[in-house]
């Protein structure tokens, strides 16, 4: 018996270690059952929404692709509309029992969890921190390697490369409705976390909307690209200004950069054409410092969030058994594993590492443990967007840190509802 | 009088080489940036000229298909769209329906609307219902069902300059309408079906949201959705890539009109007087 | 030979000629019918109904709930007039429909005057160029004007410098201006073509008479060109703004900003319904759109009516 | 070829009747010309005869079919349009062959048939090319060979001959009176040119308003026109008109002239009528009773027409080409009694 | 009012010669004529005249004044086109007064001189008509009115009546004349129609292929025509052309008939000429030395034309009305000398 199954959401890449490694893999593993699976696969690129308007058709369609890939932070808004249901229902005790749960820290497994229920199986993480270049430091006669500890050793060391270096923009913390999430997570997030407080206080299960932490964020903001001119703010208001400014840390017109580590892995990636050649000799990494020390989330020193994408099996699959096998067999050691040597990244298995590359191995080990992920909530995006938009009335100059914030207090009030919310004083 | 002359058409020539040179240069980095291994957003002339971003491109076989798939839908709604929007111009120029004219208007207003992002959920349903997600057919149908109130208006115009004689000798002659319409009436108005279909060929080439919307299976996806093979993971184009891409994308409909336009002619019959 | 009557004169009604039968012509309408009722008046209704509604599409309202008006009241609520809002984004709008559209037809008829009479390779090299401009696919051609208004790289800016006129930052400090000149370039072949259609459906006696009659070019265009033209341009007017006022180009440019700068209605209806799947309130929108739309054709059937009457030979 | 009946046949537009209970019987074999001023309905008929408009009242027969009601692709007539309706886009020979390819002859049989009938009008050498590419009389040959390469039971021409130049016109005439002679063709002609009509027809009718004024042979309609508006409408000058009061039996006068004709009809003193003269019967003569100042002299060559104003009106005389007239002054003119024509108040002839 | 004269004008379409060392002298006050086929210059002839088309070589003086390189608008002319150019949107009255509006007239001026050119021309009733609303012969004279409501110095009209029908022409033709008398215009007038231009003109001339063949009054040329050209293009039928060989001094052959002339030409003995014979100049006679056999006979009322075929070539007989010739076999005819014209090899009269 043969099954035709569809995978929705798997690159060239992934195309290529499915075809390689994970369907020979998983054929093997149901011989014994006399069945073989053949796999279609459907690209969903372009843009979060594109995507998630599209899965959302087809879920009410009853259709739809037997294995999807799916960003964590989808699943609120897909689980209140009934949309996916969890794998003990879909899959039932295969799935539960499965023995590879063990080497998923709790906290990944969460990646496709929500409310206590697993709906899938977390593929890969991220993590976020500062990039600088050593040889712009080093003409700045800053040190190499260099271990801030504060916002304002980040400051200082800016306003260095800005004396020494003029033709050189010191800092790049995104901000700005133009660059989405980009902004939320590797901009507004990784400042507000340093000031010990989260967009969403998941204790209270209020959103924050007001509090000297936000203030404080948007003042540093305001530093950055307005007062000290450490920073490009034409970059936040541009749609093309993320791709500007990973063009300038490439060209050596950008000293410091917070990113994920997409930025190390695939736009400096040296083997890649249009990458950098010399990654390894000029950029180096460190982690983001909490405001003062000891200030950030949970008292941390430093401070990172992180995201995760996964694959779930879609309720309506005609053949969930065999989708689980598949899904199960590609996050097996073996299959993650193989794929390290076409795509090393942060995967979600402990025991998979990322044998090449000792500067990812490093930010895996050194984040992962401190790590925090967005609030699991259907109103999170129109959230998201506010806060972003809060960011670009401070960059373009348009409105004062305080009016900002007033600002975002009464949209976010609208958006979830004045009792979900709070003011921190 | 002869200095006159020389003023006026020297004037002439500043002017209108100024006018193309605005309207050229923009398109100046289709053509430089795909020759250029380290493509930018600037519009500089590669050098050297290398031809690896398309050997990359042309590598992906999605893409590829991609062009193919875009191929099939647009020719498809192309003709669909062309002949039922002949067959109604015809029909609405010579039958003498009452209101013809505030009828294909309110159809324009309606199509500008309708076949917007809002629309994409009920047109969803439909094709659904149709059992047709996920094939080609689906988009003609839907690409076909948004371009007619235009393409009819378009087309109204050319039916409506054409002396009714011509049916009327071909009646004479012994001719019945499904005779003389492929045999006199179409070959007439052939520059405002070459003008329809150019201009239909071209909005189906160029749509993302229909076929997104509709289409899954990555053997049936058109171009302008796979070319977001060509962008990064976080939804930002490989300018290289994408040039390449671009380039091949844009080439079809740039060879579709200069054909039309050496054979044809792409132009309006007399103006649009609604 | 009798002359059989077949009824007193007058009372038979014979229609006007129609080369078409009634059950002909109703043949050839069908499969437009069908298309235009199967995909634009089924939607039409689906929109109409579900804008009195709170649907969104995922999360807790993913299922109907009826509003009344409330999603029309919403478009107007008092942050709609902020960047942003919906009113705004009217405002937005007004302006870049109406630049782009005097623009264009002023473009287009610049042009086909320039050409009107005249044959040749540049012609065509010029035409060829204008309308490329216009039927190129959106996305490659929207990366050619990113790179066009490129601060620093950018050929516009490039020449502006080399002119001494300094270096603007387009999509920045003059988003609005920006995509307004990019629907110019854009669509101006429209125009083009619509006039020197009607400009070659002039009769050159027309234009002779006027200039034995002892008329200045000036004189010609105002007195003969524009009243002769009227028609055409009144239906380039029409379809420009139909077509500017739905576009949803400039979204690859400017993305909407920056802070709302170039919020357009497309734009601003796409960020409701599709980013954040506010059903209700993005087909209240595109509604209300439409009717301003109707509004506009309303205008136009009764501009192309009134000079009916008094239509020369 | 047929004879065709049109019976009592009346067509209305809106609010005006184009034409108006028109009887006619046109034999089998005839060339029958319609003639009448602009808008008086000689195409309206036509094309009702052709089925391109359907009459509001009566019948059409073409034979012994009655075809009022048929479409036109079921009359079997041959059409010639006034803008010779040439596809532009079909060559000569798929121009000619229309006809035939809608009834499906094909093959050998197709081909020759439209070379025997482009032999007959001289086209055999032009098949290949467009209508684009032909000069008016060729056009015309062909719009021609169209309507007879299928053989139609009457044949409708409608003003061919309008589109040409004087001299292709006077060619194309007796090419046409030649063909219809050689195929025994039965013909409508539809023209307003007075002189094409009487060149071609074996009869004609003459319209006004939607109304046959006169049906006859073209000499008959000349000599003895049935009304005012036909005299006025044949001839070149048309036939003078004058107002005359028959005073007396044998006395008539006309302004201040005394007028004596040969025949007094005594039977009509007391009422005015109207003296009807053609040009060519006025002659000069210094004892003529009748007077007029020259308004204007057309020497023409082969005739002079002299234009006099007589009692009022406006009266032309037809001299020989080498006639010098005077070109201002008074001239007496004798009217040629034998041909004169008198009309009614109404205007119809007595 | 002035003179107009063209000084060896010559217009070049890319690589068509379109007008030929053109000289015309033409008086003032006087009615031109240009006549000639289709595509022989004449338009081209005149728009450059207005200025509408600059000459490639040549010289063109309005009484005292060269214009040859001034704009329309300044050389004061008025024209009347082939399609009359009436604006549809302007009333009848703005588009008379079209020319003193770009001239800046206004007011109690503008509408006095529109209604006095209007009283003139008969239109004073339909000022406020939209040229749409009115018939053909109101559009002319509508078109006329803008001509001539500025004082120009030269008129130009191009084929004015060609759209008009039959008798719309002829009273179009005598109202034309008319006001040319009493304005004394100078006028320059195109046509293809040998009875308008000899029917108006002081002069004509009859161009071919860009070339002027001849130049003179109407009768000079219908007599005594230069060129066979101008034989066969005059006349309605037009001359006769038949092919004759000078055997012997006051032998000529003509197909198988002997031909004796009054004067016997000894000078030319040898040579094959054209003889040119009006249809009225042949005379239908038993003892006639040509024979031909009838081709067709069209009576037109007031002169009958038989077509006969004469040593292979079509000949035209024109007979009195009356005359009712046989319709078939053969007819002797005589030539009367005295009116026959002879050309040689080229066509030129000798
Ligand atoms: N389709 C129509 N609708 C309304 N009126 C019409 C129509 N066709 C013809 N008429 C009117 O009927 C009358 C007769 O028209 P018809 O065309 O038969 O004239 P005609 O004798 O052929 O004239 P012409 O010599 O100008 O061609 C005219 O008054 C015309 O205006
Ligand atoms: N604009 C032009 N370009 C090229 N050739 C032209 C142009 N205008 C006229 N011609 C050519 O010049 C010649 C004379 O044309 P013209 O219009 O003067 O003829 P015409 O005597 O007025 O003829 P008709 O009686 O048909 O109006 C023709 O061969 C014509 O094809
Ligand atoms: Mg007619
Ligand atoms: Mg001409």
């Amino acid at each position: 018996e043969s099954v035709n199954l569809t995978v929705s959401g798997l690159n060239t890449i992934a195309q290529k270690w499915y075809e390689q490694s994970v369907i020979p893999a998983v054929n093997k593993a149901l011989a014994p059952q006399g069945k073989t699976i053949a796999v279609t696969y459907q690209n969903t690129a372009s843009s979060a929404e594109a995507t998630k308007q599209q899965y959302a058709l087809d879920l009410k369609a009853g259709r739809g692709a037997d294995i999807m890939s799916f960003d964590g932070f989808w699943l609120p808004e897909f689980v209140a509309s009934g949309l996916i249901k969890p794998l003990d229902v879909v899959v039932g005790k295969n799935a539960t029992q499965w023995d590879g749960w063990k080497q998923i820290p709790i906290g990944l497994q969460s990646i496709l969890g929500y409310q206590g229920k697993l709906y899938g199986i977390g593929q890969g993480s991220d993590v976020r921190g500062v990039y600088y270049r050593k040889d712009l430091f080093k003409k700045a006669g800053l040190p190499v390697p260099w271990n801030p500890k504060s916002w304002n050793d980040i400051l200082d060391a800016a306003a260095k490369l800005k004396k020494a270096l003029p033709d050189v923009t010191p800092l790049q913390i995104n901000a700005g409705t133009p660059m989405g999430e980009a902004t939320t997570m590797q901009g507004y997030d990784m400042l507000l976390l340093g000031t010990g407080i989260q967009m969403y206080d998941a204790a209270k299960q209020k959103w924050i909307v007001k509090a000297p932490g936000i203030l404080d964020t948007l003042n540093f903001y305001k530093t950055v690209y307005l007062d000290d001119k450490l920073g490009e703010s034409r970059w936040q208001l541009i749609p093309t200004g993320r791709d500007l400014s990973f063009k300038a840390f490439m060209d050596g017109k950008l000293a410091m950069i917070l990113e994920g580590d997409y930025l190390w892995r695939s736009v400096l990636n040296p083997l890649d054409p249009s990458g950098m050649k010399n990654r390894d000799q000029a950029v180096a990494f460190t982690r983001m410092p909490a405001e003062k020390p000891g200030s950030g989330i949970r008292g941390q020193s430093h401070v990172t969030i992180s995201g995760g994408t996964g694959y779930l099996i879609n309720p309506n699959s005609k053949h969930p058994q065999e989708a689980w096998a598949l899904l199960s067999t590609m996050s097996s050691k073996d299959m993650l594993d193989a794929y390290q040597k076409l795509e090393p990244r942060i995967r979600v298995r402990k025991d998979v590492g990322i044998p090449s590359d000792k500067v990812m191995q490093n930010m895996a080990s050194t984040l992962l443990p401190i790590t925090v992920t967005r609030p699991m909530l259907p109103e999170y995006n129109k959230v998201s967007e506010q806060a972003q938009l809060m960011t670009e009335r401070v960059v373009s100059g348009q409105m004062t840190p305080q009016q900002a914030m007033d600002a975002y207090a009464a949209a976010v009030k609208q958006i979830v509802g004045a009792d979900k919310t709070v003011e921190l004083k | 009088m002869r200095g006159r002359e020389v003023a006026a058409r020297l004037g002439f020539g500043v002017v209108t080489s100024l006018l193309a040179t605005f309207f050229a240069l923009p398109c100046l980095w289709l053509i430089l940036a795909p020759f250029n291994e380290r493509a930018s957003l600037a519009t500089v002339l590669p050098s050297p000229p290398s031809l690896a971003n398309f050997r990359a491109v042309l590598g992906n076989h999605d893409a590829v298909t991609g062009l193919l798939n875009s191929g099939i839908q647009a020719l498809g709604s192309m003709l669909l769209t062309t002949a039922v929007a002949a067959l109604a111009a015809y029909a609405l120029s010579r039958a003498r329906v009452p209101g013809a004219r505030a009828f294909t208007a309110i159809l324009l207003m309606f199509s500008s609307v309708v076949s917007g992002t809002v629309a994409m959920v009920p047109i969803y349903n439909i094709i659904l219902k149709l059992g047709l997600i996920d094939t080609q057919l689906g988009v003609i149908l839907v690409m076909t069902g948004g371009l007619l109130p235009t393409a009819i208006f378009l087309l109204l115009d050319f039916v409506n300059s054409l002396p009714k004689s011509y049916e009327e000798s071909a009646t004479v002659c012994g001719a019945r309408p499904w005779q003389y319409l492929p045999q006199v009436i179409f070959p007439l108005i052939r520059p405002g079906l070459m003008v329809v279909g150019v201009w239909a060929f071209v909005g189906v080439w160029g749509s993302f949201l229909t076929p997104y919307i509709l289409l899954r299976s990555n053997a049936n996806l058109p171009a302008s959705v796979q070319a977001y093979q060509f962008y990064n993971d976080n939804g930002q184009p490989v300018l290289t890539l994408v040039s390449a891409y671009s380039f091949l994308y844009v080439l079809p409909v740039l060879l579709l009109y200069l054909w039309v336009n050496w054979r044809y002619g792409f132009r309006f019959f007399g103006g649009i007087k609604g | 030979m009798s002359v059989p009557r077949a009824s007193a004169p007058g009372r038979v009604i014979t229609r006007p000629p129609a080369l078409l039968s009634a059950r002909a012509g109703a043949g050839f309408l069908a499969p437009a019918f069908a298309f235009i009722t199967l995909f634009l008046l089924l939607p039409f209704a689906w929109i109409v109904g579900v804008s009195f509604t709170n649907q969104t599409l995922l999360g807790a309202n993913a299922d109907t709930g009826f509003v009344g008006l409330s999603n029309y009241a919403r478009m107007f609520d008092t942050a709609s007039w902020l960047p942003g809002g919906f009113g705004y984004s009217l405002i937005v709008t007004a302006i870049f429909a109406l630049a782009s559209l005097s623009g264009q037809v002023a473009l287009g008829l610049s042009l086909a005057l320039l050409f009107h009479g005249r044959r040749g390779w540049w012609r065509e090299v010029v035409f060829t160029l204008v309308t490329l401009c216009w039927i190129l696919p959106e996305v490659p051609v929207a990366f050619g004007w990113l790179s066009f208004l490129d601060r620093d790289f950018g050929l516009l800016n490039v020449i502006l410098r080399a002119l001494h006129l300094g270096s603007p930052d387009w999509t920045l400090d003059h988003p609005l201006a920006a995509i307004i000149l990019f629907n110019i370039w854009r669509g101006t072949a429209f125009s083009m073509l619509l006039f020197s259609a009607a400009l070659a459906s002039i009769p050159p006696s027309y234009l002779e008479v006027a200039a034995v009659s002892g008329a200045r070019p000036w004189r010609r265009f105002w007195d003969i060109i524009v009243p002769s033209i009227r028609p055409q341009v009144l239906s380039a007017v029409v379809l420009i703004s139909l077509w500017t006022f739905n576009t949803f180009g400039p979204y690859l440019i400017t993305a909407g900003g920056p802070l709302n700068k170039t919020d357009i209605v497309a734009i601003h209806t796409y960020r409701v319904a599709f980013r954040f799947g506010d059903w209700g309130l993005g087909t209240a929108i595109a509604m209300f759109t439409m009717l301003l739309n109707l509004l506009l054709t309303a205008v136009y059937l009764l501009a192309s009516r009134k000079r009916e009457p008094n239509a020369g030979a | 070829m047929a004879q065709l009946t049109l019976s009592g046949i009346e067509k209305r537009f809106n609010n005006t009747l184009a034409v108006k209970d028109l009887s006619l019987d046109i034999k089998d074999g005839e060339f029958f010309a319609l003639l009448g001023p602009s808008g008086c309905g000689k195409t309206t008929t036509m094309r009702m005869i052709a089925g391109l408009e359907a009459p509001s009242a009566g019948q059409i027969h073409i034979g012994e079919r009655e075809v009022t009601a048929l479409p036109p692709a079921d009359r079997n007539v041959g059409m010639v349009f006034q803008d010779y309706a040439l596809y532009p886009h079909m060559s000569v020979r798929d121009n000619i062959g229309y006809p035939l390819k809608v009834r499906g002859v094909r093959g050998s049989n197709y081909t020759e048939r439209i070379s025997a009938v482009a032999e007959q009008l001289q086209l055999g050498a032009l098949l290949e090319r467009r209508p684009g590419q032909l000069s008016g009389g060729q056009q015309q040959r062909v719009a021609v060979s169209r309507a007879v390469v299928h053989h139609a039971d009457v044949f409708l021409f409608d003003e061919p001959l309008s589109n040409l130049d004087a001299k292709l016109r006077l060619e194309a005439r007796a090419f046409l009176k030649r063909l219809q002679r050689e195929l025994k063709m039965t013909v409508v002609y539809v023209t307003h040119d007075q002189v094409e009509a009487m060149a071609l027809a074996d009869r004609m009718a003459v319209m006004q308003g939607g109304v046959v004024q006169q049906v006859g042979a073209p000499l008959e309609v000349y000599r003895r026109p049935a009304t005012t508006f036909v005299a006025s409408f044949i001839g070149n000058p048309p036939m003078n008109l004058l107002p005359v009061t028959l005073e007396r039996a044998g006395r008539w006068r006309c302004g201040d002239a005394q007028l004596t004709p040969d025949t007094p009809r005594p039977e009509l003193v007391g009422r005015t009528l109207t003296l009807g003269l053609r040009p060519e019967h006025l002659l000069l003569d210094p004892a003529g009773e009748l007077s007029g100042e020259v308004m204007a002299v057309e020497p023409l060559g082969v005739e002079t027409i002299l234009m006099l104003s007589v009692a009022g009106e406006t009266v032309a005389v037809r001299l020989p080409g080498e006639a010098e007239p005077p070109s201002s002054g008074t001239l007496r003119l004798r009217p040629e009694w034998s041909r004169a024509v008198l009309f009614d108040e109404e205007g119809a002839r007595l």
